[in-house]
């Protein structure tokens, strides 16, 4: 679950990082009132898409006429396929030095790990392609947390104003704290600001939530109304179907992640755009499907569904079953091709001669039926 | 046994008593795998499919030397049921259930990897060597014994690939599914190193996905360390940056875990890579001497 | 540190442990006020010291009348050589289980220790004396805390009740929570209730801090005005002295704790009570022995001094004039022995020939000496 | 070398730039340690008694190739510093600081111990092998060469002893002050079974107090596995139950830790027990050869 800045910076200020003066405003007319208060500010559009500055999402206002003449060019624009209904207002920071500070999960390791760079404020992935020496990483041992020596061995390395030290070694900390309390896959501050002054502020946030551990932190799920912005997305988690929405008109469903992710592969080799991935899971009773057809079918663009399915510990024919009793139950008018393989596989398709469903005996030939339907 | 898992395993199951857990302890023993015990606790001196039911894996152990657990317990409970088997004294543990926290997973593996425990998974089939032990969910009817050793992050799109073997009239050593989570216990490159040692595997079959770099990791590991062929398929090709299908660890962040730079890594590394799997088994069929 | 029952409770509250409704009074009216409100209730001393049940400390009362006949009896008695100056009234609580928990440190694994019994409210140390297999334990790992199995193994171990057993393991790690975030040396509650309803509280509660780790809890510093008692003491403690009271009337000073206690243990072993443990750590200078003997005159019942001091690093000779320097300082009414060894001791010693200080060359004949004079 | 401390020491001081740090590193030198470096952090580059000193113990190890570090970082800091060392391959740290809280100690230990990284202390007044390194805050003056092993837990009692030994013409091999807090990283037992395989140390004198069980394990260990003559001392007998008398450790809870048990643990193991310090050293005289 990724949280929008405002709410990122919400939990670090409750780990006692420091952030700019600021509030969240939906109206453009609250973005002068803030910035009565607060002087020069900065106007941040709230959207879960990176790369806002360069596409002018996070504007400077001297006044407070023009924090609300951003706020009104911000709110309601479109940018990368969010709608953005709100901005941050902040006090604008004297800036000293930008830095960038991040704990999230590293794989190879099998721990979480801290990165820090002098480089902040500018696209992290960028410097890490081009410069990877000047990110200094330090795998954390859950045994023992982030250990003092290890922070200052991390700024050494990451070669920070010495001056800074001892304030960066002390978000660090906090920021490992709040990534392990509230189960984060990923807690960044880009930049984190050092001001003239030497006060150590998060001027930008970005904080993502492990969804498997959401279970365990009622605390956040306040923010997970807020964070699902696509509708059809939000109607799928409610209902526990892992969907994800895409741009294609091919809806795909199967059992397995690897076996959708495979099967989405298939229709784009072969020329076709995936509408979504929707995986089933295990099995294939008939009221699963019946709920997987109606998800992918609130998508209106669809003008085909591939149905992909496995018949493993349940039997093919079996499958075929389910899969005949819930396309019946429903009024669908969009064609559909069942591929089916694994035990018993063969029986299953026969089950389907006859029906509306249109029988197919691999992954390639299940893809060119499907696309040469929708397209008919 | 070719590795793993075999004639030698003497397993207990976590979570015996769930609905996953009985039904699959069934589907088990029905295979042959030697199921001695099962654990949930409070439920101490019950039986499940015949098999007695023990309060803790402690007490399992003692009373049945089993040597491998499989977890079938809920996600919020799955990371302590495996530290539970570690300190136990089982030394091969196969996490099957999804969505267990990732700090979580973490915190398990600095238990198991300090007491030199292994883990496969979590969310991962299991592993299986036919013939032998089916310790996992996989279908088993789809197996043929072989000398092909398969080795997958992903659970169905595996028995799609062993379904097509055994079409072909090819066969499999073990198959181990490592799962799909950004965290898991056994690597591609654990498993390789494993093959490469065991004498009943003569090419193995990887099938990888995008996200993480444990297919570049395990790249560079066979041009250095395997002598037996490799040939690998990588699945996701098509998925965009930033959204996560289904497997956690599928995901591209970024420049990392891009289909791209594995296809390459593979390459690099004298490894064929596989556009489909049909083609992916027609490869091996063309490297492998049917026994 | 050691806290009250009321305070350790506040700690528990904190991390979710419950604890039976009740309210600290001082005057025995109030306590009548509080059992108007929770009905049947115990009224307990408030005093740093085990055994109260015993002593009658801990009384039930069945009406606010009788409750404050209760407090009345109570307040401003002396127990073990505390006055009791306060009682916390509870409400009585419905037992069907009295079991014992604690989490302290165990020395031989150098780690803490889990320790839960079902032969709770009783003295632990007779049980631990009697049937030590009564008290299952459970040393913790502190890279991973206390583990859920770890924790079940503990319940089934002690044999509590199965069905408390989740209601326990809940309480176990809340202890353990408390224990380690307050940096606990002893956190104690004896007894664990179960009540009929099956919910679980800490009916006592003893908690203990570690000193050294006070500096970073300013959260309990409130608890460290009210936790200290003897008056010279806490005189000592503001100044920095380790200064332990004991009932004796040879005052000891020394330099290095073991050499302190050993001197206790020669004067204790040739007939002499000692007055005092005081140790002025290493090196002697003048402002330190100063201090150190306005400390331990505070103590009206001292009728002699033994200083014992260990010329080390700093030579024996300097040590001299550094005590001569202090005492010539005060207004001494006492005999002061003063035994010496180590580098330059008898350089030292001869310094001190002429003057009011008693020169002794062994532990032995300084407390000889110390005793017979302070017998004259 | 007898043990821990010798010829080989090749000495990083944690804290060097501090009051204590700077005062003992001269003493040390003064004694013929052999001090290679410093450490403070943020101090790197500058010198302490002609020592260079590093913002770092990696830095140190790799500069000057120190194996062994002693501690003197305040409390709120030195569990910290252990670690560090520990991280940076140093074998032995010695922790001068006393008044590190216990919990931090307990972590510290953690680390080390995993690490087979020997720690002794805190709160202790170092080892010493005379004639060959003083790592410590002991008095040298005070030390003769010998055989004799002495180990304790308290600093400024174990200089008596030393200096009575010395009055009576004996000497020591190494001395060893393992400290007075609750949890310590070397124990009785650890420094036993050093001098029991030290070809130099021909008897050892044990001075404990109450508190712990640290020598009734001592002396479990000595009747077991030590063959060379042991004698003992315990300090505190007149100190009554739950009063802490400075040593954190030297507290007597309960029936734990009385020095009643002590004794009659040393006693049942063969090992006899002083009443004082005169006449332990009365007796090592008489079991001890003077070369």
């Amino acid at each position: 679950m990724k949280l929008y800045e405002f709410q990122a910076k919400e939990i670090f200020q409750r780990y006692g990082i420091a952030v700019p003066a600021g509030r969240m405003v939906a109206r453009a007319a609250d973005a002068a009132y803030v910035a009565e208060e607060l002087g020069r500010v900065v106007v941040k559009a709230q959207v879960h898409a990176g790369g806002r500055g360069k596409a002018g999402l996070i504007k400077l206002a001297e006044s407070p006429e023009q924090a609300q003449s951003r706020a009104e060019a911000i709110i309601g624009q479109t940018f990368k396929g969010y709608v953005i209904h709100r901005v941050l207002v902040e006090a604008a920071l004297d800036i000293a030095a930008e830095y960038y500070l991040a704990a999230t999960i590293d794989r190879a390791s099998k721990r979480a790990v801290l990165m820090l760079s002098a480089m902040g404020g500018i696209d992290i992935e960028e410097v890490a392609a081009r410069s990877p020496e000047k990110i200094a990483r330090q795998v954390v041992d859950p045994a023992y947390g982030p250990l003092d020596f290890e922070i200052r061995a991390l700024i050494a390395q990451a070669g920070l104003d010495p001056a800074a030290a001892r304030g960066v070694a002390d978000v660090v900390k906090k920021l490992y704290r709040a990534f392990l309390e509230c189960d984060a896959a990923l807690a960044e501050i880009n930049p984190l600001v050092v001001t003239s002054q030497k006060t150590v502020l998060a001027a930008d946030a970005k904080f993502e939530v492990d969804d498997n551990a959401l279970f365990r932190h009622p605390e956040l799920l306040g923010y997970k109304e807020e964070a699902e912005e696509d509708p059809i997305e939000a109607e799928a988690h409610r209902r526990g179907v892992p969907y994800v929405h895409l741009d294609g008109d091919i809806g795909i469903i199967g059992n397995g992640a690897g076996l959708v992710m495979n099967t989405l592969d298939m229709v784009t080799r072969q020329g076709g755009r995936p509408a979504n991935f929707l995986d089933i899971g295990g099995g294939a009773r008939a009221d699963l499907v019946r709920q997987a057809l109606e998800i992918v079918l609130m998508d209106k663009k669809v003008k085909g569904i591939l149905l992909n399915v496995f018949g493993g510990i349940t039997r093919g024919d079996e499958v075929a079953k389910g899969i005949l009793e819930a396309v019946r139950s429903l009024d669908v008018r969009v064609p559909i091709v069942v591929r089916m393989a694994g035990t018993r596989a063969s029986e299953g398709l026969r089950l389907l001669e006859g029906t509306p469903l249109v029988p197919a005996a691999s992954p390639e030939e299940a893809a060119r039926k499907i696309i040469g339907l929708a397209r008919a | 046994m070719a590795i793993f898992v075999g004639k030698e395993t003497r397993l207990v199951v976590q979570g015996i008593t769930g609905r996953e857990g009985a039904f699959h302890t069934q589907q088990m023993k029905a295979y042959g795998t030697n199921v001695v015990a099962g654990m949930t606790p409070g439920r101490g001196g019950t039986e499940v499919e015949g098999v007695p039911v023990f309060d803790s894996v402690a007490a399992a152990v003692a009373a049945t030397g089993a040597n491998t657990s499989i977890i079938f317990v809920p996600a919020p409970f799955a990371a302590d049921s495996i530290m539970e088997a570690a300190a136990a004294g089982i030394r091969l543990v196969i996490a099957i259930t999804e969505g267990i926290p990732t700090l979580d997973v973490v915190k398990a593996l600095r238990y198991t990897g300090e007491r030199g425990v292994r883990v496969i998974g979590p969310n991962c089939p299991g592993a299986m060597t036919p013939g032998e032990a089916k310790v996992g969910i996989m279908p088993a009817d789809i197996f043929r014994r072989g000398n092909i050793g398969v080795v997958s992050r992903s659970g169905t799109l595996t028995y799609e690939v062993v379904n097509l073997l055994s079409e072909a009239g090819l066969g499999v050593s073990t198959c181990v599914g490592v799962g799909g989570d950004p965290v898991i216990g056994t690597t591609f490159v654990d498993v390789l190193a494993a093959f490469q040692t065991d004498p009943q595997t003569e090419a193995v079959l990887l099938i990888g996905e995008i996200g993480g770099t444990d297919e570049e990791t395990a790249a560079a590991y066979i041009q250095a360390q395997v002598t037996k062929p490799v040939l690998a398929f990588i699945s996701g090709r098509s998925a965009p940056p930033g959204k996560r299908m289904g497997h956690a660890g599928a995901i591209i962040s970024g420049s990392m875990g891009t289909p791209q730079a594995k296809v390459a890594a593979f390459q690099a590394a004298g490894v064929p890579v596989a556009d489909t799997l049909d083609q992916l088994v027609q490869m091996a069929g063309e490297r492998v001497r049917v026994k």
